[in-house]
């Protein structure tokens, strides 16, 4: 009892292909690397860019609001439940491969320079590799099963990345702990998924969305199913309180940050809610809490992202806080913006990654920005477009990140102004640090060792190219989501409408704000961004202030220097706990308890035994003695007894 | 003949019969000294045959006293035996005392 | 009954041999004649007949045991050759010979006795001659104690089995057992109180023969103090021969009085289980060991002897057979160990597994036969006597014998993880040619009964 | 006639193999092996077409007649998925011998091919008699094994182990002996015991006589005390034959002798069974986290992954009983992988202690990659073999409880906890002092652990086949022990 669909379409060739060929480079890396030597790395990222190529063709062929489901082959099945091995491909999957192949291989480019010297060179792209297959996978699959063999497998290659250089513990802690963190999320997801064969007998997403609907609005069922899934969420996404494992993750090379913890992995939770955006639309309490998650994260990290000193922990927060403005629009039932911040956020932090790891390539592996400064006029190509990258974040007009925040912020005005505010704050604090890490680190004079100032050097053309590419992007891209005062048409809504068009049946979109007031909107949103950038100028450039040596730190700014001891808590509330547990279960219950009751019982035996033995004492008139003795007894007991 | 032995009741002869088997027991419980616990087994048997004759002369079938040929046959056998075991021993250990005969116990 | 008589002559030939010194060829002679005898008995097998008017019966349960009975006595007689090799005992070996092959006789009286003048007879053949070799070692003074033990004790016994056989001949007027089962299938309801005491003393006497508990004091000390090859006999061929006897008498004569001694031999029956097992748990020496499992086994064999209302006298067979050829390849070893290290404690057997791998292998089977583990004969014996016990309702007496062949199984153990994994000593264990064979031959029967147990099943 | 063919290779093999000296035992019994697994392939075959199956593929002769007890061997998708795992198992248990070197290897090796024969016997019986016999006849060799080849103070360890798990078994005779004389049509055989069940009445305590009896093999937690000690003492093809194949008899047990036999005692005790099997699965993953010695850590994570296909057999649905084959399959593979690493890992540097090993990827980045690929199967990624088979497992106690089944996912967490450590501390960091030299893999343990990977992914990616080989048989058990 097998189902197979006969495929037949032409866009089935791409299809299969766009998975296939990462994986087709994995296998190449990961056998032959050693001996292909360099070009493994060529191999690697000619395979991307035919990913790449063919995600294009897709995007070209598929008719508008169009979509196609490919399957592969019946994956397995049990009871009347079948699981297919069989891709999705809609406008939102598109848009998520070409986010992926386009960034992934710009950024397949940029390692073959940044790791030009590593030994272990072939292995990196084939981790590379094996990590785009299975976020391909993630993306395409038409069930929840597909996009989960992806989302745990997207979570062991960023296992394998960040452990990448496996002699430092540290970083296998880090490694290990963003591993566990997931599956932290996993549980959830698979609860929920358990949950959707429980109520609806499938996975796919369209029976699924069926099955609800039926169910409809703001049923138990579906509020339940769609807290586990975002418990899934928050795992992959690094929000509250499951985010601790997304700073941490930095200890991987750079070209990895910028790929997975930034454009791509970390948004997979975004998409997932975004996939099954009927469900979420039919339970509004879940997307309350959302709103709410995303909004605290976004803060919190925000916040956090003040007083960090490592480039790379700044944009890790960074991340964070993005991430949960993400969030946020989605619990608002604003998936096209979030999507679309997904997609220009993918861009900028991308280049941002690329340019702090080009920085650190040029400071030969120092990361921390109070040995830095100074560097513009040393490495200008990666300067002008970190500065790019930097004002397109802050959401100054008219770069990428202005139009999809000031979306967001929007809605937020329109759905609850406590959430704008917070928002509005939050991406102001955004502004500051980001330009306070530009200051630190371009400008003014520099205060490494001379050494290290000799060794500075601008990166090669492989790596500036993709700086290049992503920098233009950053600039352009926002404007296929033009506001609706200066254009009429968003290119980016109509594209997904036909993705997200019932649940705007399900919950209508609240009316729409004026011109007039979108205009004092995006006002506020861009004289907060300028006032921030200006305060951060006075600070760190006017009067050159360098932030202090750790120990110094004293009061609040100790406590959020430290990220407000998070870790340190999780350690003892959860980890502490468990260690203590495990030595009690084994020395207690196992030896003490049950293998005591054990070694008793043979023990007992033993000495009834020895008691016993003591009747043979070896006396011939004992024993007839016992012989008569025992003989009257049984027979009083006989004769009493019975007869 | 007969009659001699029926002109006591038969339940007499069981009692006296009983009776000396007890007597053996107890003798054979009580005594420690090799020869004389043989010699209560010997009145054990004996009780024994008693019964039989008056038992088989009341049921006027000789198969009784037939087999009381028997058991004095095995008897004898037995106590040859017995002393035989008797001497090796008391050459061994100087003495007919059965508590001494314990090395194995337990 | 022709087997009786041919056996008899063996033994008085035996005797005679010493005359015309035949010495050396002795046992040989002897092993070809009970080859022989054992033969003939096979004629007997499916022509039931009765001699002596109505002393002797032939059936096939006598044919069967007999058979039992003299392959066992034919084993032992093999060992002997090498056993008695002292000057010594060089001397006597035809006197031996000849009371081993009495004892034989006795044995055989019990399988096919009609009679309770029969039943005597050979009860106390078999022991007297059994007194005579347990305390065969004149100048050991254990192997006195053992044989004034055992005779003192037994002929205690034996006084109540005539006690009771007298009480049941003033109620019934016969000593034919089929006269008495008549008289007690007519009398089934209401029985004479005497006849019930006469039963009930008679079975004290035959629990005191299979050593079973509380009667069973004698067994350890015998065991331990007779030399090792009438140790073999005792626990194999007395113990078969006792129960047989025990299963003839009881299903002949009382079947339907059982109910009135129910109590004593569930009690007695549980308790020999138990005792076997939880004091053999504490023993360090080899032989005093056996006795003790030998003990439980009683208690096992006991199981059957209770449910013989469903005719479990192949299970009986087979278990006996079983038991009989396991113990005998255990003493087999037991012996050549005990001749080389010198000692009959359990250390004796410290390493053998490094020092003679095939004697550990021999003897490991042996145990495990013994301990009832499959696919030896030692496990279906068990099974089906638990199966028959099962059937006719004891189910708790069966739990009860499961969970004590737990403990069972740990001190068989003990001998097996002396042998493997401790320190070998540094004596040289040869086992001689005989005791090779005797060893291969039980094991290989052991384990082909463990592959055709539905040859015993529906034996008889 | 095939099936006893089947049984009888390894049998041969066994007491030919005593009859040779040198390196010729392990190839003769590798080729032994490998014939077998071969002849398997063909079974397989021929077992896809009913109609001939029925003929070629069951015996039924009459062994004993009173009690009633027949020499009665068939196959079923559940019997030949267990004899396929034995069989795919014992060609890499003997490979994995080839570069060490025991005393008396002859006996060695024929000892493991009795044990061999002995599972498969006990997975083709159709006869409770028969069975209990081969599953009795298992216990002696893996107990001579590791009372002979074992480890430190094996004597006590293994001795504690057959103790234990002949308590069990014994228990369970007890039941089979109640079982013949109780139902009414007197037999053993599989086909009768399932269409007329003993009065529910005394299905109580009968189900607690099989259920410890397999609790205590499985093992199941509290029966479990002999386990971790017993894999550590064993000698690695010991440990590999026990939690290989060995601990599957009882799972196999559960679904074949209990559920069908006696389902209103099953469905009455449901619940504490999967209480136990859950607590179970918690508990020994905890233990393990703390671990440091590597044996004594996978056998703990291996009790735990029973824990759950325990439960999910229990769970008395129809995903539970087929994911709970399904993951047999993958347990007994995975879990031979990583004893089969460990030994290697012990064999090489004379260590077991974790916190005392690491780096040993840097000198031998083979190892370390199969190494992880085993370990990844273990925690049950997608793709990997037991992926699908938790998957529904925790599925199937998901519709039973759904507290329940959070509990038992606790696994996917805690198993890449303790795995992930483990993983890290032995192979990953700089070089620990103690592990100076550290030679990477030699070809026969190549060939092991290659093939152990590639059936990781084969069985992860293409689980159709082993589906629908057992779902028949599933869907038939699932059907004649539900109770309404």
């Amino acid at each position: 009892m097998t189902q197979t669909i006969i495929q037949t379409s032409n866009l089935y060739l791409p299809t299969i292909l766009i998975p296939l060929l990462p994986l087709l480079g994995f296998f190449i890396n990961a056998l032959f690397g050693k001996k292909l030597g360099h070009t493994s790395g060529w191999i690697a990222t000619a395979v991307l860019f035919g990913a790449f190529a063919c995600s294009l063709f897709l995007f070209l062929n598929l008719p508008a609001g169009g979509s196609e489901t490919i399957t592969i082959s019946n994956w397995f099945y049990f009871k009347n439940i079948f699981v297919p091995f069989a891709f999705l491909i809609d406008p939102l999957s598109i848009t998520m491969l070409l986010v992926i192949t386009g960034i992934g291989s710009l950024i397949h480019l940029y390692s073959l320079g940044y790791m030009h010297h590593d030994e272990g060179f072939s292995r990196f792209f084939s981790y590379l590799n094996l990590f785009i297959f299975f976020m391909l996978l993630l993306v395409m699959g038409n069930n929840y099963l597909i996009m989960f063999i992806g989302w745990e497998g997207v979570g062991l290659c960023s296992y394998l990345l960040i452990g990448f250089w496996f002699k430092n513990q540290a970083f296998n802690d880090a490694a290990k702990k963003a591993f566990i963190m997931n599956r932290i999320g996993d549980l959830g997801f698979i609860i929920g998924m358990f949950m959707m064969l429980f109520y609806f007998n499938s996975l796919n997403f369209d029976t699924v969305n069926i099955g609800a609907l039926k169910l409809g609005m703001g049923n138990m069922t579906i509020i339940y199913i769609t807290l586990f899934l975002f418990v899934g969420a928050m795992g992959k996404s690094a929000q509250l309180p499951l985010y601790t494992w997304l700073p941490d993750a930095m200890a991987g090379p750079t070209p990895v940050s910028a790929l997975i913890h930034a454009a791509t992995m970390v948004t997979a939770g975004i998409y997932m809610i975004a996939r099954s955006n009927v469900l979420f639309s039919l339970a509004p309490h879940t997307l309350d809490v959302i709103l709410i998650v995303g909004t605290a994260t976004s803060l919190f990290a925000a916040v956090v992202g003040l007083k960090q000193n490592d480039i790379k922990k700044v944009l890790a927060y960074s991340t964070v806080s993005q991430l949960g403005l993400m969030f946020a629009a989605l619990g608002m039932g604003a998936y096209e913006s979030g999507m679309f911040h997904v997609v220009t956020h993918a861009f900028f932090k991308a280049l941002l990654f690329l340019g702090a790891g080009s920085v650190i390539h040029a400071m030969g592996g120092e990361q921390d920005m109070r040995n830095m400064g100074g560097l513009g006029k040393y490495i200008k190509i990666t300067f002008a477009t970190f500065l790019i990258g930097t004002v397109a974040i802050s959401g100054i007009p008219p770069f990428a990140g202005f139009f999809s925040k000031d979306e967001i912020l929007a809605t937020a005005f329109e759905h609850n102004k406590v959430i704008w505010g917070l928002l509005s704050f939050s991406s102001m604090l955004t502004a500051f640090y980001m330009f306070r890490l530009v200051y630190l680190t371009f400008s003014s004079s520099f205060r490494g060792t001379d050494e290290v100032k000799h060794h500075i050097h601008e990166s090669p053309a492989t790596m500036t190219m993709p700086l290049i590419i992503l920098a233009t992007c950053s600039i352009i891209a926002g404007f296929i989501g033009l506001p609706t005062i200066l254009s009429h048409t968003h290119l980016f809504k109509n594209y997904l409408a036909s993705v997200f068009a019932q649940s705007k049946l399900i919950m209508p979109a609240g009316h729409e704000i004026s011109h007039s007031m979108e205009w004092i909107l995006v006002g506020t949103a861009v004289t907060l961004a300028l006032v921030s950038i200006a305060f951060a100028y006075q600070k760190y450039v006017m009067q050159k202030h360098v932030p202090a040596a750790d120990e110094k730190l004293k009061g609040i700014s100790k406590v959020v220097a430290n990220k407000f001891y998070v870790d340190e808590i999780y350690n003892t509330v959860f980890v502490k706990p468990i260690m203590l547990l495990s030595d009690l279960f084994l020395v207690v219950v196992d030896k003490l308890i049950v293998d005591l009751l054990v070694h008793a019982i043979a023990f007992i035996t033993n000495q009834i035994g020895r008691a016993l033995r003591l009747l043979q004492t070896g006396h011939v008139g004992f024993y007839m003695f016992a012989m008569v003795i025992s003989m009257i007894i049984l027979l009083a007991v006989q004769i009493f007894v019975v007869i | 003949m007969e009659n001699t032995m029926q002109a006591v009741p038969q339940n007499w002869y069981l009692l006296l019969s009983t009776f000396m088997f007890c007597i053996g027991v107890m003798g054979v419980l009580l005594r420690r000294n090799a020869i004389i616990i043989l010699m209560c087994i010997e009145l054990m048997l004996n009780a024994v045959n008693l019964l039989l004759v008056s038992f088989s002369s009341y049921a006027g079938n000789a198969e009784g006293q037939v087999f009381v040929f028997f058991i004095m046959v095995v008897a004898a056998a037995e106590v040859a035996v017995g002393l035989a075991l008797l001497v090796s021993i008391y050459r061994n250990i100087a003495s007919t005392d059965i508590d001494i005969l314990s090395k194995m116990k337990w | 009954m022709n087997t009786l008589i041919y056996t008899a002559c063996l033994g008085l030939f035996g005797l005679l041999a010493e005359i015309f010194n035949l010495r050396k060829y002795l046992i040989p002679i002897m092993v070809l004649g009970l080859a022989v005898i054992f033969s003939l008995n096979l004629q007997t097998w499916n022509h039931p007949e009765t001699h002596f008017n109505g002393m002797l019966t032939d059936s096939n349960f006598s044919t069967a045991f007999s058979g039992l009975a003299i392959f066992i006595m034919l084993i032992i007689l093999i060992l002997a050759g090498d056993f008695y090799t002292s000057s010594d005992d060089e001397k006597h070996i035809s006197d031996y010979m000849a009371i081993l092959v009495f004892t034989l006789c006795g044995a055989l009286m019990m399988f096919s006795y009609a009679n309770m003048a029969m039943l005597f007879l050979g009860i106390e053949t078999l022991s007297i001659s059994l007194y005579v070799m347990a305390g065969s070692r004149r100048f050991e003074v254990k192997s006195n104690e053992a044989g004034f033990k055992y005779f003192l004790m037994g002929s205690f016994a034996s006084a109540f089995l005539l006690f009771g056989i007298a009480l049941i001949f003033g109620v019934t007027g016969t000593f034919s057992i089929d006269g008495i089962g008549v008289y007690m299938r007519a009398h089934a309801d209401q029985l004479d109180p005497l006849f019930i005491v006469g039963m009930l003393l008679m079975i004290f006497a035959m629990l005191f023969k299979v050593s079973a508990a509380p009667f069973h004091f004698w067994a350890p000390d015998v065991y331990e103090g007779a030399p090792s090859l009438i140790t073999a006999l005792m626990s194999t061929l007395v113990k078969i021969a006792a129960f047989a006897a025990f299963y003839k008498l009881l299903s002949v004569c009382f079947v339907f009085a059982l109910g009135k001694a129910e109590i004593i031999l569930t009690v007695s029956c549980a308790a020999t289980i138990l005792i076997g097992n939880l004091v053999a748990l504490t023993q360090d020496n080899f032989k005093r060991l056996l006795a003790y499992s030998g003990i439980s086994h009683a208690g096992y064999m006991l199981l059957a002897i209770i449910s013989l209302q469903g005719s479990t006298d192949s299970a009986l067979f087979l278990y006996s057979t079983g038991y009989a050829v396991a113990s005998l390849a255990a003493f087999a070893i037991a012996i050549t160990v005990f001749k080389a290290t010198g000692t009959e404690s359990i250390s004796g057997f410290n390493g053998l597994g490094k020092k003679n791998p095939m004697l550990a292998a021999g003897l490991s089977m042996a145990m495990l036969s013994l301990a009832g583990i499959p696919p030896f004969a030692g496990f279906f014996g068990k099974y089906f006597i638990f199966s028959e016990a099962m059937r006719n309702g004891y189910q708790n007496l069966v739990f009860l014998a499961i969970i004590s062949s737990i403990i069972g199984v740990f001190y068989y153990m003990k001998v097996i993880v002396a042998m493997y994994s401790k320190q070998a000593n540094e004596f040289e264990v040869k086992p001689t040619f005989s005791y090779q064979l005797v060893i291969i031959v039980c094991i290989v029967l052991s384990i082909f009964i463990g592959i055709f147990p539905g040859l015993f099943t529906k034996l008889l | 006639m095939l099936t006893l063919i089947l049984l009888l290779i390894p049998l041969i093999a066994s007491i030919l193999v005593l009859f040779l000296k040198g390196e010729s035992v392990k190839w003769f019994s590798f080729f032994a092996t490998i014939i077998q697994l071969i002849f398997t392939f063909y079974v397989y075959s021929v077992f896809q077409n009913k109609e001939a199956a029925k003929s070629l593929l069951a015996i039924n002769i009459e062994w004993i007649s009173s009690p009633k007890i027949n020499f009665n061997i068939a196959l079923d998708g559940m019997s030949l998925l267990m004899v396929f795992l034995s069989n795919l198992l014992m060609p890499l248990i003997v490979l994995a011998g080839f570069n060490r070197t025991q005393e008396r290897s002859h006996i060695f090796y024929s000892l493991v091919l009795l044990m061999h024969f002995a599972l498969i016997g006990v997975f083709v019986s159709f006869d409770g008699f028969l069975y209990y016999i081969f599953w009795e006849l298992a216990l002696i060799p893996i107990y001579f094994i590791s009372l002979n080849w074992g480890g430190v103070n094996r004597s006590t360890v293994t001795l504690k182990f057959f103790i234990y798990t002949l308590a069990g078994s014994l228990l369970m005779l007890f039941g089979f002996l109640f079982l013949y004389w109780n139902t009414n049509l007197h037999s053993l055989s599989w086909f009768d015991l399932t269409v007329n069940h003993i009065c529910s009445c005394k299905q109580g305590f009968l189900f607690w006589m099989f259920f410890i009896a397999y609790a205590i093999k499985i093992p199941l937690i509290p029966f479990h005390t002999w386990q971790p000690d017993t894999y550590s003492t064993a000698p690695t093809q010991g440990t590999m034959l026990l939690s290989g194949i060995m601990l599957k008899m009882g799972l196999y047990s559960l679904l074949r002798w209990l559920l069908p036999i006696i389902p209103n005692g099953v469905a009455e005790y449901t619940p504490i069974a999967i209480a136990l099997c859950v607590i179970g699965v918690v508990y020994a993953s905890v233990i393990a986290i703390m671990q440091t010695d590597i044996k004594k850590l996978f056998a703990y994570s291996s009790i735990a992954h029973v824990g759950l296909i325990a439960a999910g057999i229990f769970a008395l649905n129809m995903q539970g009983i087929q994911g709970g084959l399904v993951q047999m399959l993958a347990h007994g593979i995975n879990v031979v992988g990583v004893f089969y690493c460990a030994d290697i890992i012990i064999n090489r540097t004379g260590n077991s202690n974790i916190n005392s090993l690491g780096g040993i990827r840097l000198l031998a980045p083979r190892f370390a990659t199969y190494f992880i690929i085993i370990v990844l199967g273990s925690v049950a990624l997608p793709l990997t073999n037991s992926f699908i088979g938790e998957f529904m497992l925790l599925f199937g106690i998901f519709e039973y409880n759904s507290w329940a089944a959070i509990m038992a996912g606790l696994t996917i967490i805690l198993g890449a906890v303790y795995m992930l450590r483990m993983y890290q501390k032995v192979m990953l960091g700089d070089l620990n002092e103690n592990v100076t030299v550290f030679e990477d893999l030699k070809w026969n343990e190549e060939l092991v652990l290659a093939t152990i990977a590639i059936l990781i992914f084969v069985f992860g990616i293409f689980p159709k086949p082993i589906l629908e080989l057992v779902e028949p048989i599933a869907t038939e058990i699932f059907k004649i022990s539900f109770v309404k």
